[in-house]
């Protein structure tokens, strides 16, 4: 237990108990922040971490509790009032508007300079200064459309400092950033401290929580399972803490010689949303037992490259062969029944459907195929065996088959689209961010049976930002940049420094 | 056609056109401003007519055509409010609550029509206003500046419908609450009141419609507005949520009736070629945006009710 | 009758109306309720009105119900109806019916037709019209070529021609019998093309009346008398009146007997009349033609030259 | 529903009629007697069908409100033929003038999904233009080639198609009611809608676009193809209809006045609403139309009884669906938490995960 002197005590949450439908999201938790200290909070998908935060930012309203600023008991009933009261909270989903400027966003929500005509002139200039001193590079005049997440990120740190938070919370800031960036925004949050702000970090990285915190506060289940910091504590003690029993970090990656080519890709071509190259000359060749690895910073084309290959971007030039058949003018459909599957980047967005129930979303991509599928009839029955099997081995956690999906937790909704892709043996397997914002219980589950899969001589093409992930399961790894491959590294000469210059475009 | 193409004939067909496009573009102006802040309204044309009758009413009684205006206002806007709660607290499906809106305004506009009147019972309408110096213009002046008060207003409205959304603060909530209300909430803009207004607003202006059509015609009767609302929301896409689009959508619908009307008239079109020319403007419409794809601009959060932490 | 009808003398003759528009439209659907009324000073009669029954298939369904509940007379006051009507009629034989404007009675002994010589009127208001145009140029508008009205607007036509044929008559059709705005439009396009006398038919003219108004340009009406649409631009109406093909129909019931025919109003028969709005200053001269037109189709000598 | 009937009851009085009586004469006119049971029927039969369609394109995402122009179209196909071939047999004649409105119906429909699909036009803006031209349509086909033959020898020149071959009337259903063939026609129809959406790969694949496109896409459907597939069902549904408001009716033929609803009797938007009280579940739809069909007959019984003009159900039907779908909402939120506290029940909270809000926000705009 860490001392704490009451007197530069800035937050003091106690006692908070917050409730949801059949769920104790937060149940008696104490939690509190000093002036110039970075306070973590950690724990598995559904641990109650977000819950507590969106009280503290007045989303949600504690069903029991009291919370303090600087000594003082408050309640925060809206963000407005959090925002008064010198709170930010950067989600662990951008809150930004695409169609309004960088400066707009900003402005957004504060007393209008002038009543009728809107001005932005003082907006900008104050922009630019914060970007000098905080060294967050953003163009005020850019619409948020056009950026990169990691863009978007500064935009929404740029926010909070704007509004000259004393305390910020960021809910998993990382989950979509570069090794690079994250150094970067690190240096941004340390200078924000030395100012005698007080910071909340929510991250699964726990290398990130190592690193940057002053303190941590483990949860589980809603409760405090530990308080300590990292002086005391290692990585592997922090997982037990949080998933209540011994994990394993690095995944095992056993020998498996690769065979012939699954998946060809020649002088690949393709264009981005704003019809602009985002994939360019791009050369690439997985093979059955092999696990290729993307890295790179989001925004180098990952995205527009897995789109192609799963045929929902059309290619501009170029050719690309799955199990020997030229797919770039194949629809979705017919590249599936090549024996192709993919785990989408967005889950929630690409993966599943919310409104569905699991058994629904677990057919999604064989429901008209027997024995689902019975002369355009489905098949009830071969529904209800099939995935319960799916369900059970694949340990998706979920009160029945029927429960709609979108009242899973992040991991278990994860687990159902991993469970569908690979139920119909896929020989080639497109996998994005597979583990982004999936707790390491759920991530190492994740790792092992993408492992298996390689073992049993699945091609496997794993795009991904996490450095850790792409090292530990890869055994060549393609470093992207600006839709370029700047390098391929084999999986012993890789290193999170030789991948990070790549990344950054520096070719050796 | 010889007898179309003289000057006058032209230049009344213009005008004519200006006149028809008015219900047009102030419906659809107050339709653009809802549907900017994420909410449709197909219920328009309900409102139109409740619109109509209140003005048509207020003026048949009290002889006032501006007290006339100003109940076609009130009763748009006392509208909004019912949409407002109704799409906006109890969180109703917005399309199909819109047609609600627009059976209870069908019925109860006649209800009322028939209970309190009963025979058509004309009213002294809005006459025309010339603008001094500006009436006096040849040509120009004939078409642009003989037209009744409303013409006026509404076509003043797209320039101050633009600068309100584009321009000002209250602008820049109304395309944030449309596009991401999440993030216009956790800034502390206040969605639903935001929506509110522009419900509000933009109903007052579907009455105001309807009352320039009772008004402009010095009487009402059941089922006045015969689908000018409909075309109205319509108008809205195909402006592509642009004050200026919307107002090139209307005056292709106001110039190609008045088109029409003029060649029946002078008898260079005949019995059922008659209905042919009839479908000119909705044919027309659908073309245009087919040639000129409009997917963008459509507010992310259209239809969709905000409800904080989900 | 009693075996017939199943009604004894002294029981009130029971007739149900159905009417495409408002009672109260001052047009085609009022002149028949005003008829009724007047028929009621008559005859011992109890009435039952479904009114604004522009969905012809609601009209059918009003239709076989009136007569389902054995209603001696049911009225199809709309030539849209008669398709409906020839359908129905036979499974109601003791029914009288009748339906109009048409000439057309499907054989069948228990269907009644009226309709009116409507260019009659048509004629004199068209005679006027020429005299009073000082344009040259007179405009008409029309909902849809049918019938009664196609006859009042060829009548019209005629009988500006009688007067002056160098006179241009601007014919518009709008193709509605309801759609007020577009009539107003209509009436403002043979404005703007020149015309200082207007007419029309039918139930949305009330449209082109306003606008008429406005512009301080004349009007003829038809149907039924237009007056309170207009006190100071309404010259006069044509005014259908049952009364004439009713009494027909109620004989023929008193009697017992079923002998559908066409019954046919016109101006020598009562059917047919003209209303002259009192506060309109109308031209001694011209009113004193007019009704010369009149007394020439009364007795024949004059004919619109319309069939 | 009860808000609106008092709401109704008040205004009644205002207008100063005996609600009670003016309800009685309501209630009695729907469904008192077989008679007018049977009339509701015949009423709610086209807003079924319409009603049904609906559902289907509800459920893909797409708002339909081109049912207007699609029953038109539906009814001009099936006459046509009828009028090319009106010596077929009936047991073929009739079947076939159904094929013929329902795909009349799914190509006027399906236009508007290719638009939306393949010209990215929004369907309520082609919805409502498509339903422009179907009565332009109508009007010129009636004044000109279809005219009865009849009419223009009289000169009476009535807009409707000749009486049409009795071999495509609608058989009229034993039980001495109006009741014809098109009732049963319209409720198999019905159930045919549910089938499709909850029993077919086709109709998890039109929910599926209708939920969530981008999952779909990356399912490797189609959804434009669905989306167009969505308007064409929608459409052919509507169709039919237009075919038993031709063969069904008293007239037997096609016949308007020009007005834009004097052949379908607004059934295009009736049948949304009927769609709505049935909670855009086909199924639901079935008693939901009957009651509104019912409703409509009884206005006109109300009307005749108190002097009140029918009107005043319209208006009343308008505040039903107002706060139907209010109240709708709220059941929906009510059932989720409900579905929530079940599932805990079942399984110990330990070893379950209640729905991360995250992942819901995660939902495609
Ligand atoms: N609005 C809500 N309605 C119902 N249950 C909720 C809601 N919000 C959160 N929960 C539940 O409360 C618990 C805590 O959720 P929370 O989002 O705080 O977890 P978390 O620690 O942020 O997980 P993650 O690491 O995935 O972000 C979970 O079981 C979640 O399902
Ligand atoms: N919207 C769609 N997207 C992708 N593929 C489709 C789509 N609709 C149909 N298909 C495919 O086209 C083929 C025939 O389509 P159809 O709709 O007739 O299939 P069905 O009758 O539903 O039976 P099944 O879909 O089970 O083959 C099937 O392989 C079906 O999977
Ligand atoms: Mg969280
Ligand atoms: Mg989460």
């Amino acid at each position: 237990m860490a001392p704490t002197t009451a007197g530069d005590l800035l937050l003091e949450m106690e006692g908070i108990t917050k409730r949801f439908p059949g769920v104790v999201a937060n149940e008696a938790v104490d939690f509190d922040v000093r002036r110039g200290e970075v306070h973590t909070l950690l724990g598995e998908n559904g641990a109650g971490k977000s819950t507590l935060m969106k009280i503290l930012y007045g989303l949600y309203h504690a069903d029991e509790g009291e919370v303090r600023l600087s000594g003082k008991p408050v309640t925060i009933n809206s963000p407005s009032d959090a925002i008064d009261r010198g709170i930010g909270m950067i989600h662990q989903h951008f809150m930004l508007v695409p169609t309004l400027t960088v400066a707009e966003n900003v402005a957004l929500g504060l007393p209008p300079i002038r009543r009728i005509r809107q001005d932005l002139g003082p907006v900008r200039e104050r922009i630019s200064e914060l970007s000098d001193a905080y060294g967050l590079q953003v163009d005020p005049d850019a619409y948020i459309w056009q950026l990169a997440v990691g863009e978007r990120q500064r935009v929404e740190i740029m926010k909070a400092i704007y509004r000259d938070v004393s305390l910020l919370i960021l809910d998993e800031p990382t989950s979509v950033l570069t090794p690079a960036e994250v150094d970067d925004l690190f240096v941004t949050l340390r200078q924000m401290t030395d100012g005698g702000r007080g910071l909340v970090f929510i991250s699964h990285k726990l290398h990130e929580v190592m690193a940057l915190s002053d303190r941590i506060t483990v949860l589980r289940g809603g409760r405090v399972t530990g308080r300590t910091m990292p002086s005391e504590t290692s990585r592997e003690q922090l997982a037990h803490m949080m998933v209540g029993r011994e994990v394993q970090l690095a995944p095992t990656r056993l020998e498996s010689k690769a065979a012939e080519a699954r998946l060809k890709v020649k002088d690949l071509n393709v264009l981005g949303d704003r019809g602009t190259p985002a994939v360019t000359d791009f050369d690439l060749e997985v093979r059955s037992g092999e696990v290729v690895g993307i890295a790179g910073v989001s925004g180098n084309g990952q995205r527009e490259l897995a789109e192609a290959l799963a045929g929902l971007r059309p290619v501009v030039s170029g050719e690309v062969v799955m199990n020997g058949v030229e797919t770039t003018d194949r629809t979705p459909k017919e590249i599936r029944r090549l024996g192709v599957s993919y785990i989408p980047e967005e889950r929630m967005r690409d993966g599943a459907i919310g409104e569905f129930s699991v058994a629904e979303n677990l057919i999604l991509t064989d429901h008209d195929r027997p024995p689902i599928s019975r002369r355009g009839l489905l098949d009830f029955k071969q529904i209800e065996d099939g995935c319960s099997d799916l369900v059970r081995r694949f340990t998706v956690k979920t009160p029945t088959l029927d429960t709609p999906t979108a009242n899973l937790s992040g991991g278990n909704i994860q687990k159902l689209v991993i469970a569908r892709e690979l139920s119909g043996e896929p020989e080639l397997l497109i996998a994005s961010q597979p583990t982004r914002g999936v707790d390491i219980g759920a991530a190492e589950y994740i790792h092992t049976v993408l492992m298996d899969q390689r073992a049993g001589g699945t091609a496997i093409l794993l795009i991904s930002e996490d450095l850790d992930e792409v090292i530990g399961l890869s055994d060549r790894i393609a470093v992207m940049f600006e839709g370029r491959i700047m390098g391929t590294l084999d999986q012993e000469e890789a290193t999170v420094q030789r991948l990070g210059l790549l990344m950054a475009g520096v070719s050796e | 056609m010889s007898d179309f193409f003289t000057v006058s004939v032209l230049l009344a067909t213009l005008a004519a056109g200006i006149r028809l496009a008015t219900p047009f573009l102030l419906a659809a102006l107050g339709e653009t401003l809802g549907q900017r802040s994420g909410v449709l309204n197909l219920g328009v044309e309900g409102v139109m007519l409740l619109g109509a009758y209140g003005a048509y009413y207020a003026t048949l009684r009290t002889e006032s055509v501006l007290l006339g205006i100003v109940i076609g206002l009130a009763v748009g806007g006392a509208m909004g409010i019912v949409y407002g709660v109704v799409t906006l607290a109890l969180k109703a499906e917005q399309g199909i609550s819109g047609i609600g809106i627009f059976i209870f305004g069908l019925g109860l506009s006649d209800l009322l029509f028939q209970k309190q009147v009963g025979t058509p019972t004309p009213i002294d309408g809005l006459g025309d206003l010339a603008i001094p110096v500006l009436g006096d213009l040849p040509w120009v002046g004939e078409v642009l500046f003989h037209q009744n008060v409303l013409v006026y207003v509404a076509f003043l409205l797209v320039p101050a419908m633009w600068y309100l959304i584009n321009r000002t603060p209250f602008g820049m909530n109304v395309r944030a609450v449309g596009e991401t209300p999440e993030a216009a909430d956790s800034l502390g803009v206040s969605v639903n009141r935001t929506r509110y207004i522009t419900i509000f607003v933009g109903n007052a202006l579907a009455g105001l419609a309807g009352a320039s059509l009772a008004l402009e015609l010095g009487i009402f009767q059941q089922n006045l507005t015969n689908g000018h609302g409909f075309i109205a929301v319509a108008l809205v896409y195909f402006g592509a949520w642009r004050p200026v689009g919307v107002m090139a959508g209307s005056m292709v619908f106001g110039l190609v009736s008045a088109m029409v009307l003029q060649w029946k008239t002078l008898g260079i079109v005949v019995g059922t070629t008659a209905s042919i020319v009839g479908m000119f403007p909705a044919v027309l419409t659908i073309l245009v945006l087919v040639l000129v794809s409009r997917r963008t601009g459509s507010p992310s959060a259209l239809t969709r009710p905000f409800e904080r932490g989900h | 009758a009693e075996e017939e009808t199943g009604r004894s003398a002294d029981d009130p003759i029971r007739i149900a109306m159905v009417g495409p528009s408002a009672s109260n439209d001052l047009a085609f659907t009022q002149s028949m309720v005003d008829s009724l009324n007047r028929l009621g000073q008559e005859y011992n009669i109890e009435v039952d009105i479904t009114d604004g029954t522009f969905v012809i298939e609601d009209a059918a369904v009003a239709i076989r119900g009136y007569a389902e509940d054995g209603f001696d007379i049911v009225l199809a006051h709309g030539s849209q109806f008669g398709g409906s009507l020839s359908e129905i009629a036979p499974d109601y034989p003791d029914t009288y019916f009748a339906w109009g404007t048409s000439r057309d009675t499907f054989g069948l002994s228990n269907v009644y037709s009226y309709s009116v010589k409507s260019d009659q009127g048509g004629y004199i208001n068209g005679a006027m019209a020429a005299h009073l145009t000082e344009s040259g140029t007179i405009g008409v508008v029309g909902p849809i070529e049918v019938g009664d009205i196609k006859a009042y607007i060829d009548g019209f036509v005629a009988g500006v021609a009688s007067v002056d044929s160098s006179i241009t008559v601007n014919v518009n059709y709008i193709d509605s019998f309801s759609d007020v705005a577009l009539a107003a439009e209509a009436a403002q396009a043979h404005i703007e093309a020149g015309a200082d006398v207007l007419t029309g038919v039918s139930q949305m003219t009330v449209g082109a009346t306003g606008v008429a108004r406005e512009h301080g340009v004349l009007w003829f009406g038809s149907q039924s008398d237009q007056t309170p649409l207009g006190e100071e631009i309404v010259v006069a109406s044509q005014i259908y009146n049952w009364d004439y093909q009713l009494g027909q129909i109620v004989e023929d019931l008193l009697a017992g007997e079923q002998n559908g025919r066409v019954i046919t109003a016109d101006f020598s028969n009562g059917g047919l009349t003209m209303a002259y709005n009192p506060n309109f200053a109308l031209d001694a001269d011209v009113r004193e033609a007019a009704d010369a037109v009149q007394a020439g189709i009364t007795d024949g000598s004059i004919s619109t030259g319309i069939e | 529903m009860l808000a609106a009937a008092l709401i109704g009851a008040v205004m009644l009085l205002i207008l100063g009629a005996n609600p009670l009586t003016g309800y009685a004469a309501l209630v009695d006119g729907a469904f008192g007697g077989t008679k007018n049971l049977a009339n509701s029927a015949l009423k709610a039969m086209p807003l079924l069908l319409v009603g049904a369609g609906i559902t289907v394109a509800f459920r893909t995402g797409v708002i339909n409100i081109g049912g207007e122009g699609q029953i038109i179209v539906g009814a001009i196909f099936s006459t046509l033929l009828v009028l090319a071939v009106p010596d077929v047999p009936r047991f073929l004649l009739v079947p076939l003038a159904f094929l013929f409105g329902a795909l009349g119906g799914a190509v006027w429909g399906g236009m508007a999904g290719a638009l939306k699909s393949y010209a990215g036009v929004n369907e309520i803006l082609s919805t409502i233009m498509l339903n422009i031209i179907a009565v332009q349509i109508l009007n010129l086909l009636l004044r000109g080639p279809l005219m009865d033959p009849g009419e223009i020898e009289r000169g009476s020149r009535i807009p409707h198609t000749e009486r049409l071959s009795g071999n495509a009337d609608l058989p009229i259903l034993p039980g001495g009611t109006r009741l014809h063939l098109g009732v049963v026609v319209a409720v198999l129809m019905a159930v045919a809608c549910y089938v499709l959406l909850f029993r077919t790969t086709q109709g998890l694949r039109l929910r599926a676009s209708g939920h969530n496109p981008f999952a779909s896409l990356y399912a490797g459907m189609s959804v434009k193809r669905n989306v167009v597939l969505a308007f064409m069902y929608s459409g052919a549904m509507c169709g039919m209809a237009g075919v038993t408001l031709v063969f069904g009716s008293e007239g037997h033929r096609l016949a308007t006045d020009g007005g834009a609803t004097t052949f379908t009797g607004a059934a295009g938007f009736n049948g949304i609403v009927a769609a709505l009280f049935g909670g855009l579940h086909p199924l639901w739809t079935i008693p939901a139309s009957f009651l509104f069909g019912a409703l409509l007959v009884g206005a006109n019984a109300m009307q005749r009884a108190v002097q009140v003009p029918a009107a005043l159900i319209l208006a009343l039907n308008g505040l039903v669906v107002v706060f139907v779908v209010g109240s709708m909402q709220a059941r929906a939120r009510l059932g989720r938490t409900a579905a929530r506290l079940r599932a805990e029940a079942r399984e110990s909270p330990a070893d379950t995960e209640a729905p991360d809000p995250d992942a819901a926000a995660e939902a495609p705009p």
